[in-house]
Formats: C-alpha cells, structure tokens, sequence
C-alpha cells in the first residue's frame, strides 16, 4: 500500500499526533499498546504502512486484526482473527516481561525530565488531591519494551519538572537511572510524541529532548507549554504533514463513529 | 464427599449468601468492559455485604459499585478504571476522601500474586515495579514487596511478591458445566490463576451445560471444577460488559452509569435504588435497562463483529 | 456397589497388596498416583468402592476415567473423559503444590526406617553403583500430599536402615525431620503397603512401625525381609483377604491382559 | 520482519540443520510413551549433532537414542525411563559408566524452571526438594538451587531454581499451522512452558493447518507463532510413542528398543543402523518399524479408545 503524497492539507493536531506516533512502528514490530491513542496509533499503523505489525494486548490477546475504534483492551474489536486469545499472564509475563516486545505505547497523567510517567497521583500518594487510574500495565511495558512510545497531549500542567509520583519508570534521575535500578532495559529508547512535537530520550544525560516540531508550532510554543527545561537537538526537525491517504484511513477505517476524534474533518 | 458428581448449580443469591462473607477478601474477574461479574456482584450489593477487600488485575464498574455502596474497606489492584469510559469515579473519591485503603500495583505484579496462590507459593518475583514509587512510596510499611538480588546475577534486583490468595472469588464466563468446570472465550485475563488461587469461588455463566459436553472436549476447559464453590446461570450476567461471542457492551449505559458516579450524591443513590437495590434479581434489571429489544441489540452488535 | 463376602481364596500376594492400597482411598478423594501398582490401584479404587475418586495424573489430566491396564502416567488410558487435559503444572503446581491432594502413591526402589524413598541411585550418587530413574513426580508427592501411600515388593535389599539417596522425603531422621526441612506437610500420614505387611509412621518417633500382616504372613518373616528394625503395633492386624468381587474386578476390568499380574488366576 | 505472513514449514532436515547447533542445550517435550518428538531426534541422529545438553521433565527414548550414540555430554531432568518399559538403559549405563553428567531435579522443580524461563525470570520458587538428596547431594557445588526463607512467613524455607531457558527446544503435536501456532491435543506435559522459554523450537506434527483455521478458534492455540522457528509436518512422527487421538504407542517396538538398548553393544549399533542412521527421512523408518499395516493397527488402538 502507498499512503503517501498528495499532503493533506485538512487535519488536525490530534490525528497528526497519533499519525506520527503509528510511524514510529516498522512493519514486522513486537508492539504492546494501551488503551486510547496508542491503540488506535496501533490500529493506524496495522492499515497503512505496518500491516504485519504483531499486536499483542495486555488481556492476552496475540495478533489480532484491529477493528475500528476500540475503547479498551477489553474491548472485542480487538480480538478479532487473533492468533491466540489468552491471558493476561500469556501477554505480560511471556511475551512482555520476556523481553519480545519491540516496542510498547503508553500514556500518562505526567511527563517530567526523565520520562518518567505518572498516572496515579497529583499531590500527596498518601493524601492525594486527585487520583488517577493507576499503573495498569503501564509500569509493566515501560520497564520492559525495547522502546517506549508515549503519546499525550502537551499541556504546561502535564510536563513538570518531577512527577508527582513514579508509576512508570523513564531514566529515573540521570542516565544510570534504569540501571541503577536493576530494570531489565536499562538503554530504552523512549519517543515522547504530542501535539506540538516530538521529544526524545538523551541517553547521555538521561533527559528528554525536543527533536522535532509539529507543522507550525514554534519552539517557544513547545517551551511555554513545557513546565521542565528540555534539551533541544540541534539541528530541530519538522514532523512531517499527513498525506490525504493516512487522514482517510484514519477516519474511515480507524476511528469511523470518531470516537476518538470528535469533529475532526467535519470543520 | 464426592465432588465429581455434584451439582454446583445455585441462583446468585444462594451462591453469594453462603460464599461472600463480611469482611472477606473478594477477587473479582475480567477486565474493564469485558466479562465483568455483574451479575454476583449486584447480589452482594443487595445483601449488603460490607467490610470487603477487593482484589483484582484491572478493578473496573463491579467494584466501583461496591464502593459506592460503602461495602468497601479496601482495593489492590493495578488500575481502577473504565478506560475509554473513565476512572472509576466513586474509587477515586473515595481515595481521594481518604475513606478507601488503596494498595498499587502493575497489572503484571497483580497476575504474579495470583500465579503464586494458584502453584501455593508464598510469593513470585518480577522484574517489573522497579525504580518505580509502587515500590518507593508503599503505603503499608513495606510489606506488599521484598527487593532480592538475583542470586544467578551480578548486581540483578528483583521484586518479590506476596502471593494472593482471596477468600472468595467471582467471575463471569460464557459456559460452565454442572460441576463447576468453566469454559472461557475471548481473552482470559488473570481469571484462571485468581479463581485457582481463592479458598472459593463463584462462576456465574451464560449458559450451563453438561458435563458430559466438557468431558468430550478436555482441552478447552479453563479451570476444572476443583477450584469452583457455585456455578450461576445468569444470561447477560455481565451487563453493561461485554462477553465475547455473546454480546458487545452497552456503551449507552455505562455512559450513565459513569455519569452517576462522577455526579455522585443523590444520583448516585438513585442509581443504585433503580438499577441495582431495587431490583428482584437480574432479570429485572434487565428488564430496566431496556430489555429484550436492548439486549438484542448488543447481540447483534457482537455477531457483526465475529 | 457391594464388592464384600464372599472371600476370594485364589489370589496372588501381588493382587492382594494392590487391593490393601487402593483400600486406603476414600469415595472422593483427590488422588495422585504414579505409575505400576498406584495407577492399578486407583483404577481398581474407581472400578469398586471410590467411584467418586478424582484422580490428577502429573502430565496434566484432572479426573479421567481410567481405562485397563494404564502403563504410563502419559497412556492415553488415563485420559478418557477427563474434565481437562492440561499441563504438568496445572496439576503439580495448581493441585499438588497447592495442597489439594488427599492422597499421594509412589512406589521406589529403597524405603528406609523414617519411610525416607529412594528411587534414584545405589550406592554413591557421584558414582553410582545402580542408576534408578529418579523422581519423577514422586519427591513432589511426598512432600505435598496430605498423606502418602507407598506400594512396593517387601525385598530385603529394598529395606535398608538408610537410604543411599534420599529422593523423597520421609521423617528423614525423625519426627522433627519434615518441620525442620520447612516441607509443607510436617505431620504427614504415611502407609507403606508391601506384599507381606503393612507398615505406618509412628509420627511421636518418625519411624515406620508394622501395623498389619498379610494373610498367613508371620512378624518374623517381615523381619526376616527387612534391613532395618521397625516398630510393631503392640495389636497386629491381619490385613482382609479380597472378596471373590475385588479379585474379579481386578482380573476383568483392570489389567484384563495381565499387564501387571502375570500368571494370575490362571494357576 | 513480517513475522505473521511467512511459512516456517520445512522439512526436518532442513529444521535440525538451522537451529539444531553441535554443544547446544537442548529441551524435549512429551513424556514417557506419549508426544515425544522421535522423527526431529531420528534427524539430529542422522546429522549428528553431539555434545548436547538436554532438558526435561521426564526424558525417554529420543534422549536414550542421542546417549546412545554418544551425542550428549549432560542431561537435567525429574527422570529418565519408559516406566512400564523400564529405565532409559543406554542413559542408564552411560551415567553409571561416568561419561554422562547428569542433574537431577523433580517434574515440578524442571517445570518450575521453565516457567521462570517462559516469564523472563531469573528464578522461580518451589516448596518441593525441602530435605531430600536433591538439593542436599548436589554435584554443582550448589549453583542449582538457593534455598531462602519466605520473608512473609516464620521459618519457612522455599527454594529458588534457576530458570532454564534451551537453545532450542524440539515438540511433536498433533497440529500446527503454516506460521508455527501450535495445537496440543491430550496432556500438555512441560511443552508450553518448555517453548517459550526457549531460543528457538522447532515444532513437528501430524498435520499443518491453515492459520484460518487458528484464526477462527484462537481459544485453542497452546503455542502462539511468537515463539516457533520452524514447523515440520511428519504424520506418526512420535512413534513408537502415542499421539493423542491419533495413534496408540507401540508396544512391540518400544519393547524391541529396550531389549536394545538394555543389552547394548553391537545389537544397539544394528538397531540404531537399522532404524535411524541408515534410514532415508522417517517416512523410511516408519515402513521398516512395519509400514501402513503396522500404523492403520496403531490408529485403530486409539480409536477404540475413544
């Protein structure tokens, strides 16, 4: 399948969010994703360009073929043609925690310097003034892909300088941090990708740094809405634009009753 | 006593009335919108069954209702959510209240414990959790983990994890049989080691069949009737959840289930009086969330997808 | 089923010492047996007075009905309408282990005094002398279940004061010796059948006392035939003849093709 | 690299050749007289390839064959024997003789330990071996266990084993498909555990399917693809073992191994002659172990069983 030109020139940030998110999967990957845009990054990425991408999802499901707009991993459209339909132990212990995923997608609350993620608490763990949902299997594929992807929004409040809480291991606190720690991937490659750009693991120093901006957005953008000081690469990328093809496959074929992306392409 | 002879087969209120105590630890099966057991646990709301202490992989609307209800002293889990649909509101007030004990772990550590109950292990290592505040801020004092060094390793740290073993444990399946040997579709998350971990359990099923049935086909039995305490047949049991190759979930009413739960106060309680207090058993909660002509729909919404 | 009077007087010491065995399983019971004589007395339990019996067999089979005359613990004859058909862990793991079973048979080469089994090696174990199988799934019986049946030939050579090899675990030196080894089951019921006696473990002392004498059997020809110096109950039992049933149902429905008792009931 | 659209069906000479390397650890599936993978033995034999290490629960006549003809430096596992049939004699010999190092452990201990394998676990715990020979006369100098307290307990030892994870794990089935998913029919034995704790495994069977066909029941796969290098269709290609539904064992042959084997010297080197070395594929074996008469009597046997 070709997806790419003529570029599309009608999208939005969020679909180029998860767009951007899906080519950091090569055809043939290992991936483990949650719940909400990595699933449907996944999903993306399984109708363009990686449609031999090996899902596995946290349930204990093993290379399904995704259909449109799943809501959990849980959910049936994503156990369809699967290869396996197993348990939460098949996909966690034997494949995840067993070294074979290529490369695992998360979200999260928080983001600080080091990557690490948060989504349990803000405030206090033993008074906390809002509560989120918890690791889930977050921790799980944060301590054990090959790579780690995480998507989120880019809002001021969600890139602090430290997590409130550490549900999800980054470098911890400095470039030793995975290995100090006795993580099994202490060398993890770890992709943030948000709506204004997309930072990157420095691994000589353990922080994250903004590779390459959202069509558009200015760096200054990036750092205003950025609570921690983040290493700037050189020589800044421009992500680049859709083609007419993935914002097609995308809202007809991924997320059709736009579940996921309320009026996009209705405007 | 012969076990292999004996029909588990109960309704839901014999089933929890002589299983669920006050104040046991109660595992609770399936995943966010998938094979929730609804079913059991709107009988253990309507007996009112309090002090419990839930565990589970992913904790999602069943022991959000408990908690709503009050019947609830603590959770471990790895997430409490609904996912697409939300946090599990009533949880995350009650934590956020400081009136619910909460005990984090990963969806894999939670699996881990159970796999130690099932094999009688005291406990099961990982190598998750680690450089994580799951492991740095434990509200317990330090006894949900042990770190050890791999003694095959060179500097190599590895959590351990105490095994966990509920008292009772419910979950919701497609088959059973009369003996209580349970057939699962669709993924299985962590029900096989949880039920095979518990001192009892309860299934509730779509449908029961014959043992003869399970007896001609070995291999797909899921967990054998061992484990098993009462076997319930409760068509849609897991309403507003889905059930592979049965039916899809019921987005429209877990959209306002959640509505409910994050309002809270007295829609909350209206909830509970009209969905779940009020009813004579789950028929007729069925019957209130649109009935056939709904329950039809969700069916249709599945094969569509099969 | 009534499979009392009237008394066989046409059997073998072979047929009697399986019959005596499968005696001590009670309706209901969650059985696990090895191969030979535990399998042969679990069938016959199951075919007479334990129909009810649930037997797990080590490679993964929860309650078959047995067929005649299993060889091995992997014969298709012990899966015929199991409830499941599962793995070596799901039943030495998730039952055994897990102290679900009632009652444990093995055979072995070498009992000694503290009903300490050896079924691995005479003589020295880094230069063995004779090479016996090894455990098998026998030392996780012995130290799992809730009481532990041992079915063996009363030779001399099979009774030594000591074992050369402890394979699985008896008292091992004492009624101390299972506690302080941290075994799961410090106060294990112990029953070694013989074809000449019936021995038990006297748990005040950790040491195997004869508790029953097969038909026509003297003391002193137990004593004769074994190495070391056991007990004897201060009221020595004789163990029952078999009904003409019990030896017609072993003959007929159990080993009909004299897998096991050649040359039985054919003198 | 697409791993979910590429055939891994090749022959068994082809399999053994790729990922069968000389001094290699070795694991084994099936159990005495059922499931053992004899056609990928026969092959390993024809090609040669020594200085094996081979893991088992219950290892049978294939490891017999490969001692036998003086491929194995070291086995680990809970026995060695065809019960019924007796010892694994050429084992037997080879350890009393000295030339065979070998490391006992029991079946749980060896599953235990491919499990911890299969998990990516350095370790895994068991309550088994306390106070026997096993742990206590260890001819490592103790690197096969490490015997701990469990920290949530009183004076509660539990022993670690190290995982074990083979090089290449070799299994017959009843089925596989074209990608290497796999289907177990009968007991399961150690075989999951075993393969996915492995580097690589080749999997024989009686039958390829189509992967429609895994796609359609996935509920069934004991195996996924993940972890399968190479599938090989080989039908009967566990006899003189039984394969579940299939074919009964046959006695007359492992009867006429034994002898062999027992025996030793010159009439072990014509059976291995006969039967393995100087056969062309195990297609050939099959006709000179007695051809189609032979196996449609095998058949047959397990069909009256069923």
């Amino acid at each position: 399948m070709t997806v790419d030109a003529p570029i599309s020139t009608d999208y939005t940030a969020n679909e180029l969010m998860v767009i951007e998110a899906s080519r950091h999967i090569n055809d043939g990957d290992m991936v483990l994703a949650g719940t909400g845009m990595p699933l449907i990054a996944i999903t993306l990425a399984q109708k363009s360009h990686a449609p031999h991408l090996c899902a596995v999802v946290e349930t204990g499901i093993i290379d399904p073929e995704l259909l449109p707009s799943p809501v959990s991993v849980s959910d049936p459209r994503i156990q369809y043609r699967a290869v396996k339909l197993g348990s939460l132990r098949d996909a966690l212990a034997c494949v995840l925690q067993r070294g074979m995923i290529d490369i695992g997608m998360i979200g999260g609350a928080q983001i600080d310097q080091f990557a690490n993620v948060n989504s349990t608490v803000i405030g206090d763990y033993a008074a906390p003034r809002v509560r989120f949902p918890g690791s889930g299997g977050a921790n799980d594929v944060a301590s054990h892909s090959r790579r780690l992807l995480i998507i989120t929004r880019h809002e001021k409040r969600r890139f602090p300088e430290r997590v409130d809480y550490i549900t999800s291991p980054g470098y911890i606190d400095g470039p030793d941090g995975r290995r100090k720690a006795g993580l099994p991937t202490p060398q993890q490659d770890i992709t943030i990708v948000t709506d204004l750009c997309v930072m990157e693991i420095d691994k000589g120093v353990g922080r994250l740094k903004v590779a390459a901006l959202m069509p558009g957005v200015t760096l200054d953008r990036v750092l205003d809405n950025t609570l921690f000081k983040p290493l700037v690469a050189e020589r800044l990328a421009q992500v680049e634009p859709p083609s007419e093809e993935y914002i097609r496959i995308l809202r007809e074929e991924v997320d059709p009753q736009r579940v996921y992306f309320r009026g996009a392409g209705e405007g | 006593m012969p076990v292999n002879s004996q029909s588990k087969v109960m309704t839901a209120r014999e089933a929890v009335a002589r299983f669920v105590a006050p104040g046991c630890v109660l595992g609770m099966g399936g995943q966010n919108v998938g094979r929730i057991p609804m079913a059991l646990t709107h009988e253990i709301l309507r007996q009112g069954i309090g002090g419990l202490t839930i565990l589970g992989c992913n904790l999602s609307i069943a022991m959000d209702l408990l908690v709503g209800a009050g019947l609830v002293r603590r959770t471990e889990s790895g997430t409490g959510n609904l996912e697409r649909f939300g946090t599990t509101f009533q949880w995350r007030r009650a934590i956020e209240a400081g009136v619910l004990q909460h005990r984090d772990y990963s969806h894999l550590a939670m699996v881990s414990r159970f796999l130690a109950g099932e094999m009688g292990l005291p406990f099961m290592p990982t190598k998750s959790l680690l450089g994580s505040d799951i492991l740095n801020k434990h509200p317990d004092g330090g006894d949900g983990y042990v770190l050890m060094d791999n003694p095959w390793g060179e500097h190599e740290p590895v959590a351990l994890l105490p095994a966990a073993c509920p008292d009772v444990a419910i979950i919701h399946a497609q088959r059973a049989d009369e003996l209580g040997n349970v057939i699962i579709e669709g993924f299985a998350a962590h029900d096989v080691e949880m039920v095979r971990a518990s001192r009892a359990a309860i299934v509730s099923c779509e449908e029961v069949v014959s043992s003869e049935e399970t007896r001609r086909r070995p291999e797909l039995t899921a967990i054998p009737y061992l484990y098993v305490s009462a076997v319930v047949e409760q068509p849609f049991g897991g309403h507003p959840t889905s059930v592979y190759r049965a039916y899809d979930f019921d987005s429209d009413h877990l959209t306002h289930y959640q509505a409910c739960a994050r309002e809270g106060g007295q829609m909350y309680q209206k909830y509970l009086e009209r969905y779940v207090l009020g009813c004579d058993g789950f028929d007729d909660y069925l019957e209130r969330i649109g009935g056939v002509k709904r329950l039809h729909a969700l069916r249709q919404a599945m094969q569509g997808m099969m």
